[in-house]
């Protein structure tokens, strides 16, 4: 049993609404020492492989079809054994 | 008796709730602006619906700190009424006003249609003109009104009668496919303890006028006006 | 591989570069290139569409703005326009259905709030490919999605629209977005730069490389696996800063400081300043320095061509700039002065003290290559033959016809996509999405308008005039139904390659035939959209013109709904049972696995009276429910009028005629409405027709929960309504869940 | 100047609309062997501090006060240097 985290972010320059309100609200509250902040997501998941390397390639595959959205985000995640 | 409306950035039920307190109520009601650091005068302060900042983040999360959110705070500490409709909702719950927390509607949708409502609670100032256990028909449209609280904290909300409305079927049944969702407990609306703070997700104002196919969410405006006009506190 | 010629990379021809050296008497550097390229794209600049888009009906009674502004103004009484206008997002759609139909909503609602009306609906009208495939419902998920996204966060209520599945939108599906404005009569808005010294500012969202060499050249060329390449450009919609934007250009057009105002869309700066400019045959000198940025190392091109959205261009009154500041600054958005109207008809870039580029105005905007494209009727029209019942094999039984379909997803009920968007915000949606057209209240006035979109590729692609003519009848039949008079129209023209003979002779062809209905129908044509090039690997879709129609209700009591009110009223059929031909009726399709044949004729003189007579009734309180025929005919309708109410109202109907049963029952001849009224009205409401010349009969009475039909005297349908509304509503949910 | 990671998850318990359908998406395109699948938000931002201890100090506050909600939200975070 493997444990995947999956983080998925925005391509750079393409626009993150969410970050600048985020960001303009902390500066509001005071933090205006903050910067380009990117909002993404994060995901856990388990699954069962033969391997370390056969979890990546699902995972890999997964991204591709399903958890991220290739037209504007990229993704990296996280492979270790449970 | 005066009503005050506070508008953030994103709001879009101000006006709605405005026309409904003005032309079905007949009350005067004013927009207070966000930024308004002191509110004076207002018998019933309402947070209107809409997208406050986008709903960026979580919806609510950023209008609480809003200077007016603290003079909301205070009118209800006060003993004053608070209505807070959909993003309302949402905000008093990130305030802390009111218990628990929004997630996405489990259908990962939003939806927006009319949803049939119990009302659990008929003797809240908000809720006295309906008849207890009435089913009332009152459109709901959100994507994040999916309702959770622990267990413990839903065992007070029962306990203390805070539960205002659920979603129910036609009959009044209180049944999972009635749920629009995901909510625990089918809630739909609920109050602080004190009972002078209300947080529903339905709309209201949406069904305070026969031209748009109902008039069951005059109930709650009426029921403020009952309350205030018996003396209820005036701010 | 020798390198393109310069005006290849921007998307020209040679003669085109040919004509922009004459005009600037030089070379054009690249920055000038640029922005050339952008504007004299098809998507731009209407090169191929201009001349034939001239020939349509824009004048009228109503119409206070016709074409060439941001958004057609009608007037609808009390001080009140009511500006709207339908605009295309197909491709950006194709590549990033959320975001791309996400991004349609915000375009199509600066352009009415540019105008200084508050936007108080809009409507959606979609194709996409089947939607049993994976592509389909991707597709179908991701735009309805993004959709609800923009127009909810933004606050206007998504009203009505329409969705169909056809082969042909597989890969380019179409994403047409309508929107609806209020704005005071005297209070209009125009896209001007008026006034020589007067202040231009870029308002709202900050400048990132969105869109570059995007939307624009995505919409003027064919899907390909190339355009896969054009990915990066994608935008992303913020509807939150769009809102902000309208509370404060609004608040802007109150103080009185405003000349003119234009959006940004595609070719961003380049396009609003240059059209501003054009339109007032002034000159406008900017730089782009002072542009507020998202990003670092913009070259001065870049900024002139991004198409990042929510921003608007301000033209400004001298002397008043800090009160633009103010509102602005009101509402946390950017507004940076950045030039100036000057006198002498030249847009000049500067990047500081820098000059980048220089090109008079008008060439950019008004003088742009107009073409008159070679036209030849393909040859697939002169293979139709007329089909009717009797040229089908075996006849099925009407009934299993009918369940099948209502369960067909061009047919089955549309509420899994309307519940996704708020319907109801601003209060006043009298007439739900659901019945033909929706209803809006006008607020304080008594008044209404109905509002509906439609277009059938299918009809247009079996006979391009008849199939654009039909639409407009369909759109204004749909106003009637509801109670309102039609009062103008907005178009989308979505079609194939131009450059082929075929599909230009189907677009002006299809003009043709709207331009006539919209005469015969008193609608004129207030502006509209063109979108060329829906091809993918060489195959085109369905020429498909949409139709976006506003029409008045006198007093919001005449609205009216489609659904059976209650037991025992008449059942009225105007407009007779139709034609024998079955081309391009769904019925066909069914059977017959395409709906290749001559369609029923289209008479716009019967289509005007039906009309008059429904509306007539209405207004005299006679009708309890109106109803058009349209897709899957008669017995559609009949049992829609039965279910889509809140309460199931059964019907028993008797039908007589020469055709067979499947023809009378699902054939799809237009200019037919079933009505309902009191039973005691029956025989006045007949004789209105008869005084109208229309065709008019008793067909059944309301009652019971069955819906059951006669057809020359023998039960061909007979079924609880309860059944028929579950198959209709499930339809679509089940597919999309599968 | 520092960059913060952000991991921001559902606590234990509450139940999660947005996993459960991303894991059933994933069953229907034939992931059958993933569990526990958990959708949380993942921010990146920059922020000018005296040090890391500072740093992480700021960011925690930020969670605390606005990025994450403590009713259902857990959060931990990665200050590391520029
Ligand atoms: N199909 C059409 N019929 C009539 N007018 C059209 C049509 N297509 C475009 N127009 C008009 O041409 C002008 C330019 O259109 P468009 O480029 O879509 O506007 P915008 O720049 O506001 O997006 C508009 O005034 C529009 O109404
Ligand atoms: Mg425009």
């Amino acid at each position: 049993m493997f444990l995947a985290r999956i983080y998925i972010t925005l391509k750079h320059g393409v626009l993150d609404p969410q970050g600048q309100a985020v960001q303009s609200a902390l500066a509001h509250l005071g933090y205006d020492q903050v910067d380009d902040l990117r909002v993404g997501k994060f995901m856990e998941l388990k699954l069962e492989a033969a391997g370390a390397d056969e979890a990546g390639r699902l995972v890999d595959e997964m991204c591709q079809k399903l958890l991220a959205n290739p037209v504007i985000e990229n993704y990296r995640y996280e492979i270790s054994e449970l | 008796m005066k009503f005050g409306l506070i508008v953030f950035p994103g709001s879009n039920c101000d006006a709605d709730v405005y026309y409904a307190v003005r032309d079905g109520l007949e009350q005067p009601v004013d927009y207070i602006w966000h930024k308004t650091e002191r509110i004076e005068g207002y018998d019933c302060l309402i947070l209107p619906g809409g997208f406050s900042y986008g709903d960026y983040l979580r919806a609510g999360a950023i209008a609480r700190f809003s200077p007016a959110m603290q003079e909301v705070a205070r009118h209800a500490q006060r003993g004053g009424l608070v209505l807070g409709i959909c993003n309302g909702f949402q905000m008093l719950l990130e305030m802390g006003l009111l218990p628990g927390a929004m997630r996405r509607n489990d259908s990962l949708q939003f939806r927006c249609h009319y949803t049939y409502l119990v009302v659990e609670n008929a003797e809240t100032p908000f809720t006295r003109e309906y008849q207890p256990g009435q089913v009332v028909a009152i459109p709901i449209a959100h994507g994040e009104g999916n309702y959770y609280a622990d267990e413990a904290t839903l065992a007070e909300l029962e306990q203390h009668g805070q539960v205002v409305f659920r979603y129910c079927n036609e009959a009044g049944e209180i049944v999972p496919g009635a749920n629009p969702n995901g909510s625990v407990g089918n809630i739909a609306g609920i109050t602080n303890r004190a009972g002078n703070v209300l947080g529903m997700m339905p709309h209201p104002e949406r069904c305070a006028e026969a031209v748009l196919g109902g008039t069951d969410g005059l109930g709650v405006f009426r029921s403020i006006e009952s309350w205030l006009k018996e003396g209820g506190y005036h701010g | 591989m020798a390198e393109k010629p310069v005006w290849e990379r921007v998307g020209l021809t040679q003669e085109e570069y040919g004509k922009i050296v004459t005009i600037l008497g030089r070379e054009p550097n690249q920055v000038e290139l640029e922005m050339f390229g952008l504007m004299w794209s098809e998507h731009c600049s209407y090169k191929t569409s201009r001349r034939h888009l001239k020939k349509l009906p824009t004048t009228g009674q109503r119409i206070l703005q016709g074409p060439g502004e941001n958004a057609g103004v009608v007037d609808v009484g009390d001080g009140w326009g009511v500006a709207f206008k339908i605009e295309s997002h197909n491709h950006p759609s194709a590549v990033e259905p959320f975001q791309g139909a996400a991004t349609g909503v915000g375009g199509i609602l600066r352009d009415i709030f540019t105008m200084g009306a508050r936007p108080i609906a809009a409507l959606d009208s979609l194709r996409f490919g089947p939607l049993n495939e994976a592509r389909g419902k991707f597709l179908f998920g991701g735009v309805v999605a993004g959709i609800a996204h923009y127009g909810n966060c933004f606050g206007v209520p998504t009203v009505g629209g329409e969705v169909y599945f056809e082969d042909c939108y597989r890969e380019n599906p179409l994403v047409n977005a309508m929107c609806v404005g209020l704005v005071r009569t005297d209070r209009i808005i125009r896209g001007r730069a008026d006034g020589i010294g007067n202040a231009i500012f870029l308002v709202g969202a900050r400048t990132g490389r969105d869109g570059i060499h995007g939307a624009s050249l995505l919409a003027s060329q064919e899907l390909n696996s190339a355009t896969e390449e054009q990915r990066p450009a994608v935008q992303v919609g913020d509807p939150f800063t769009e809102k902000l934007l309208l509370e404060a250009c609004l608040e802007l057009a109150d103080s009185g400081a405003v000349i003119g105002i234009q959006d940004l869309g595609a070719a961003g700066l380049t396009s609003s300043s240059s059209e501003m400019a054009g339109r007032s045959g002034v000159g406008i000198e900017l730089d782009v320095s002072l542009v507020p940025r998202r990003e670092e190392g913009m070259e001065p091109w870049e900024v002139m061509i991004s198409e990042s959205q929510e921003r608007m261009l301000v033209c400004v009154a001298a002397g008043r700039e800090d009160e633009v500041r103010e509102i602005f600054e009101k509402w946390d958005l950017n507004a940076a002065l950045i030039g100036r109207v000057t006198g002498d008809g030249m847009l000049r870039v500067k990047d500081g003290d820098r000059m980048v580029a220089e090109i008079p105005a008008a060439a950019l905007a008004q003088e742009a290559p107009s073409y008159d494209r070679p036209t030849r009727r393909p040859a697939y029209l002169d293979e139709l033959k007329e089909i009717t019942a009797a040229d089908l094999p075996d006849q099925r039984p009407p009934e299993e016809a009918l369940l099948r379909l209502l369960a067909h997803p061009n047919i089955a009920s549309k509420e899994a996509v309307y519940r996704q968007y708020d319907h109801m915000v601003q209060t006043n949606t009298a007439v739900l999405p659901g019945s033909d057209a929706a209803v809006l209240r006008l607020r304080g006035s008594g008044r209404g308008i109905a509002l509906a979109t439609d277009g059938n590729g299918r009809l247009t692609y079996l006979d391009p005039k008849q199939g654009a003519a039909m639409a407009v009848a369909e759109a204004a039949r749909n106003v009637v139904c509801s109670g309102a008079e039609p009062a103008a129209i907005t178009n989308c023209l979505n079609f194939g390659n131009p450059e082929k003979p075929e599909i230009m002779w189907q677009f002006v062809t299809a003009l043709e035939g709207m331009g006539e209905a919209s005469l015969a129908l008193n609608t004129p044509v207030t502006g509209g959209n063109v979108s060329f090039y829906n091809d993918t690997d060489g195959r085109s879709i369905y020429p498909t013109p949409v139709i976006g129609m506003v029409g008045v209700l006198e007093s919001i009591d005449h609205r009216t709904t489609q659904w059976f009110k209650g037991e025992g009223e008449a059942i009225i059929l105007l407009g007779g049972t139709g034609s024998p031909r079955l081309g391009g009726s769904q019925y066909l399709a069914l059977v017959r696995g395409d709906a290749h044949a001559a369609l029923p004729p289209l008479d716009l003189e019967l289509e005007a009276a039906v009309q008059r007579t429904c509306l007539a009734a209405i207004r005299r309180g006679w009708v309890s429910s109106a109803h058009d025929c349209s897709d899957g005919g008669l017995a559609v309708a009949l049992a829609e009028c039965c279910f889509t109410g809140p309460r199931l109202v059964g019907a028993s109907v008797e039908l007589t005629g020469d055709d067979r049963a499947d023809g009378l029952l699902f054939n799809e001849a237009p200019s037919r409405i079933i009505v309902s009224t009191p039973a005691d009205l029956a025989d006045q409401l007949l004789s209105l027709a008869r005084e109208h010349g229309v065709p008019a009969q008793v067909i059944g009475r309301t009652g019971s929960d069955r819906l059951s039909v006669r057809v020359n005297h023998r039960c061909v349908i007979d079924r609880p309504v309860a059944e028929l509304a579950r198959i209709w509503r499930e339809a679509i949910p089940c597919l999309t869940s599968e």
